[in-house]
């Protein structure tokens, strides 16, 4: 499979194959991401939190991915994009504030667990509709351009977001500007029940790129030196002014589609047990194993110490105290309108007669 | 209640050949609600169709399989997610008939899960239908029984108008009733007087029903007798059902969980400030939710509850 | 050129090629076309109607298509489909009092003029809001299926609608359920300012039909023979069962988007006199002249005729009165509710008391 | 007033080089009403940008703009097409601030002509501005005089928050005025008085100023002195200065092109019956247009006029 399409040679001279030493380091990011998975799955059965999206089965993809831009590049998020956050540094405890929605969460609790965003880690704060944050991404990467700044934008999707209409619009808008933005496909094989063969009829995602003058490329998802390699060329081609690339990352949902998903009721067991096979953290340690960079034992040792991380995470996100009652009335302005005061005084006046409760 | 819009699809669908479902995971996984279990097995793939990821195209393609005469009901999954559609529903399927001088009539019938109660957040809670009821061409329509939920979307399929159809999905499974047998339908444009009352009128739909009724009844205790009136259709409303109630109690109280601005207890405020101005007694009270987005952790503080709607009836009845 | 990419043999017994004998009514066709263009573009400069959008241009596209189609395939036309009309027998009359808004006019002086739509042609009313027709022609395709019917269902749009979300919706759909849909697009070069460089970094807009599974296949807009040979090829495939085919005729808008645009703010003059010579209604003539089925004198008395005709038309759609005014109160429902029953009497009263005017 | 718009956009280009536009034709065609003519011109192909036909694309990319520091203006060619991008003005525009618990304000400024009296039928004259007034996160504003559409503009331009900037078309070149030289702001949240008077209030905004100005001086005469506010801010709305206007004159008309039913003003009305129910003195009177959608050979008929507003006000003041 070639690179990339077309496209002159990069002038990037970032290294275009992940660093032999990185990769026990990309290694541990997919780890903790299958840990919290883990982790959260059961929190959620156990009713300590509402909701929660696993990214199970995607982590090579989101982990190499992250690794190949700078942390000066936009990424425009899903809800399923663990993988991502950890490799922008975003630890566990600041994740589960946001799936607690407390206090000290930076979302202030207004939104479901897994719509994180951090703007410091230019990691953008989603929303639930599906594919808005692609014609955002495009629109973020003209404003960079015109501000000089070097950056790519990167919006995250999956195979169902390809046939929104913010897709159409994006990849549209990015070959005609010609943007800087590189379109991040995780084709999972599953849009909720809908199978990526019925989303449609299409050969690849990636061909769609056609359409729009926009280069494709398909790529194993589960391979993270292609999916580095891949990213790598795409951004040097952006950063060159040579425009978008539409990369589709080949992975599959491993987990439910979310804790509100049961899975059995659309797809084989057969199908599930082939890709399970194929668990990109498998096959990563057995990489590592092989090259001598990594043993069993340091990987027992390794999920410990990530566990007990992740439980004390836990612990003293758990203990934080609720959101401020009165804060879901901030935000919706810059400053409040006399409508909104008003509304916040009666708020305060119903919780201290106890008229509402959380 | 989920129950009964399944039955009233299965009864509907098994009476006329031309009735079909499409949306999205509404077949084989029989909708994120299961409101269509089963029906694909029933009737098969040609009319329990499971569509990609796009609402612009639900929405368009249901539109063409009614102007060449089919019955189309889609789902859309949540409400949240209908605006991909919204051109489709505001600029053709509410003026088709109307463009087209009577030629195209337009009966498709938008199911959609709506309003909050189930720890949503922003986009899984929203009570948008002031963007349907002030879109001449459309009936909107919200049940808050299982019985009117089987016999309204009875009605609405066999409407010859397109009907939004929201379900408060809050009450899907929290209220239950009796359901009867068969092709029964609730006609489209009548409001349910839930209880009787006459020191004031209390009007609400949806999942604020069963907060309304418990305020209503609490007070029957304090010597305040409230009426109840379950609007169900919200377009076209049922003026002389408001008029009436109002004129025998001479005071109301709106209550809806959308936020106040603009929202639809503006227009039954308005309608009495306008046609009962003489009966009122008090100023017209308002039980709604906030002027912001829908928020997650502190949903119980957004929602209207009942000590909230029994204030509100308190001041009113009180008021000068 | 292939005249498709791909699909079996069509099983239809249709002709491929237009009869030769056609020929001189396509031609009438494009003629009156033309000459309708015309005088509405000079009954708008006097204020006799109210805007007027002309086809100039586009004959030989439209009305080869029309022909390639039978009566019952269902069209759904832009603003910009006179050419389609007239084949399916409207008459200038019944355009005329659609343009006038008159008491005559079906559409009940509803919409805009050029906005007509006949139920009785299949001829499908439309809006003005670009690429909403797509995903309706899908659907309507679909409907027919299910009943069984072997008719096709036809969009019509331009280079421009390419771009709208129902474009990329209705293709998709048409792709995954393989519909009997024929996708015509109208390439003029332009989208009111934007030059159809601009609207899309793809080479072709047929070449967009790949996205979804769709063939596309380029014809010359102006070559009569083409785009009938072309339809009909897609007809047979789509009521074959092989589904859907996307067209893209490249023509030239001759004339001003609407009457509400000047072009040379845009366009320059040496592209549009570079197009003039490709007129397609010269080119037909010439083929029909070189054919000996044809001469200067039977043109020149074709026209006399067409223009007469057309007069005679205006003269009358002219006269006839205006719509009932209480009229635009009705077919919001199929029943008036009750809010609508009561405005009317409102509005009759005011009418009464002269306190509104048409 | 399309030069005022022309101009105050100049202006804010001028004063700041992150304020840039975008929108379908606005470039070498400098817009379908000129309100960007010669803008491109003077700013270049990358402060204002022709886009491809997609309103989705338009407002999303502004929004990405906006998230990244940038000051967009978009224009949709009229408010009738902004639906292929209502998804991102409501689901995303509105609530970004909100949702990203303050990290992400998001300034786009959407204009967009709207509303009826230029025979555009159903698809070009549509007044939809409830749409937008019932979503918490936008402001809606409507000049309705030259002076005010610069000085709105501008500071549209430079607030903090996402504006949708209506521009009433029929009055593009209709209305004529005095415009200020430079950056001169008028302020977003501020009604205007337009007229004093004591008998009763009229509130209207937009290409309803000008009869209703009509009307209001036409009663003079007949010894009636009607107050008139021009409410050019619709969200946040100016509650104290409807509030004090009523509590003045004791009686009220509302005046909109939009249809009737939940339309804005259902909601001056509402907040008349809750807060200044013990001033009124007379039932609220709507002028309005139609529940029916935009016709139009007959668009006359439709359009509330000097004659509407006339006797809607002659009746609120004779009211008992
Ligand atoms: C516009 C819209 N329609 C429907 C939904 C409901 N929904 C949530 S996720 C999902 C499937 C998304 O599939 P895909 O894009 O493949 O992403 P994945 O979940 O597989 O990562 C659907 C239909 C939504 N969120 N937004
Ligand atoms: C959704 C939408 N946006 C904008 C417009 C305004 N508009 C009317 S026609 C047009 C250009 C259409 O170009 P194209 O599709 O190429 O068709 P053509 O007019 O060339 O036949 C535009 C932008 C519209 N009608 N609908
Ligand atoms: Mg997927
Ligand atoms: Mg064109």
């Amino acid at each position: 499979m070639p690179l990339l399409v077309s496209g002159p040679v990069a002038t990037s001279t970032l290294a275009t194959e992940i660093a032999p030493e990185d990769l026990p380091s990309i290694y541990r990011a997919m780890v903790v991401a299958r840990a919290l998975d883990e982790r959260c799955l059961t929190m959620q059965r156990q009713g300590r939190i509402g909701f929660y999206v696993p990214v199970m089965g995607q982590e090579a993809a989101q982990v190499a991915c992250a690794w190949a831009l700078e942390a000066k590049d936009w990424i425009f998020p899903a809800y399923r994009e663990l993988g991502l956050a950890l490799v922008r540094g975003v630890t566990p405890e600041e994740l589960l504030d946001q799936f607690f929605g407390n206090a000290a969460d930076r979302l202030k609790g207004r939104q479901m667990p897994n719509h994180y965003g951090y703007r410091d880690r230019n990691f953008v704060s989603p929303s639930s509709p599906i594919g808005t944050q692609i014609t955002q991404a495009v629109g973020a990467a003209m404003a960079a351009r015109r501000r000089n700044d070097p950056i790519v934008t990167i919006p995250f999707f999956g195979d169902g977001a390809t046939s929104s209409n913010d897709f159409h619009a994006g990849l549209n808008f990015a070959g005609v500007f010609r943007t800087p933005t590189i379109f991040f496909c995780q084709n999972n094989g599953w849009a909720i029940s809908l199978p990526r063969s019925r989303q449609t009829a299409a050969k690849t995602l990636a061909e769609k790129g056609a359409a729009y003058g926009v280069p494709g490329v398909v790529v194993d998802g589960n391979d993270v030196h292609q999916v580095f390699r891949t990213v790598r060329g795409a951004r040097a081609r952006a950063i060159a002014g040579d425009g978008p690339t539409l990369i589709e990352a080949q992975v599959y949902r491993l987990g439910p589609h979310s804790t509100s998903d049961d899975p059995r009721r659309y797809r084989t067991d057969a199908e599930l047990a082939e890709w399970k096979q194929r668990d990109p953290i498998g096959r990563l340690k057995h990489e590592l194993v092989d090259a001598g960079q990594w043993s069993e034992e340091r990987d027992s040792q390794l999920l410990e110490e990530v566990r007990a991380d992740i439980a004390g995470a836990v612990q003293r996100s758990e203990s934080v105290g609720a959101a401020d009652p009165l804060s879901f009335l901030d935000d919706v302005y810059a400053t409040r309108s006399p409508a909104l005061e008003e509304q916040r005084q009666q708020l305060e006046g119903w919780i201290q007669t106890g008229l509402v409760k959380l | 209640m989920v129950q009964a819009i399944n039955r009233a699809l299965r009864t509907a669908m098994a009476a006329d050949p031309e009735v079909l479902l499409l949306g999205e995971d509404i077949g084989v996984n029989g909708g994120v609600f299961r409101a269509t279990e089963g029906l694909l097995k029933e009737f098969g793939s040609e009319r329990v169709i499971d569509t990609p990821l796009s609402e612009t195209g639900i929405i368009g393609t249901a539109i063409g399989m009614a102007l060449y005469g089919l019955k189309p009901v889609a789902e859309i999954q949540f409400l949240d997610f209908i605006y991909p559609g919204f051109d489709q529903i505001v600029s053709e399927l509410a003026k088709f008939r109307y463009r087209s001088g009577g030629q195209y009539p337009c009966h498709v019938v938008i199911r959609s899960p709506y309003g909050g109660g189930i720890k949503g957040g922003l986009y899984h809670s929203q009570s948008t239908e002031v963007y349907f009821t002030h879109t001449a061409g459309l009936k909107v329509v919200v049940p808050s029984t299982p019985a009117d939920a089987q016999g309204l979307l009875l009605s609405a399929i066999f409407d010859p108008d397109p009907v939004m159809f929201l379900e408060p999905k809050r009450i899907y499974r929290a209220v239950t009733g009796e359901v009867p047998e068969g092709d029964h339908r609730v006609p489209i444009g009548k409001a349910r007087n839930v209880r009787e009352g006459h020191d004031v009128s209390v009007f609400a739909y949806g999942a604020m029903i069963p907060p309304a009724t418990d305020a209503c009844q609490s007070l029957e205790a304090e010597g305040i007798s409230a009426e109840l009136i379950d609007l169900r259709t919200l377009s076209p409303l049922d003026t002389s059902a408001v008029l009436g109630s109002v004129e025998k109690t001479g005071r109301a109280v709106v209550v809806h969980e959308a936020a106040r601005f603009c929202g639809y207890g503006a227009e039954i405020a308005a309608v009495l400030a306008e046609k009962a101005f003489y009966s009122l007694k008090a100023p017209v009270a308002r039980v709604t939710g906030f002027d912001t987005p829908f928020p997650y952790a502190l949903e119980n503080l957004y929602l209207p509850n009942a000590a909230r709607i029994r204030e509100a009836i308190v001041a009113t009845v009180k008021a000068a």
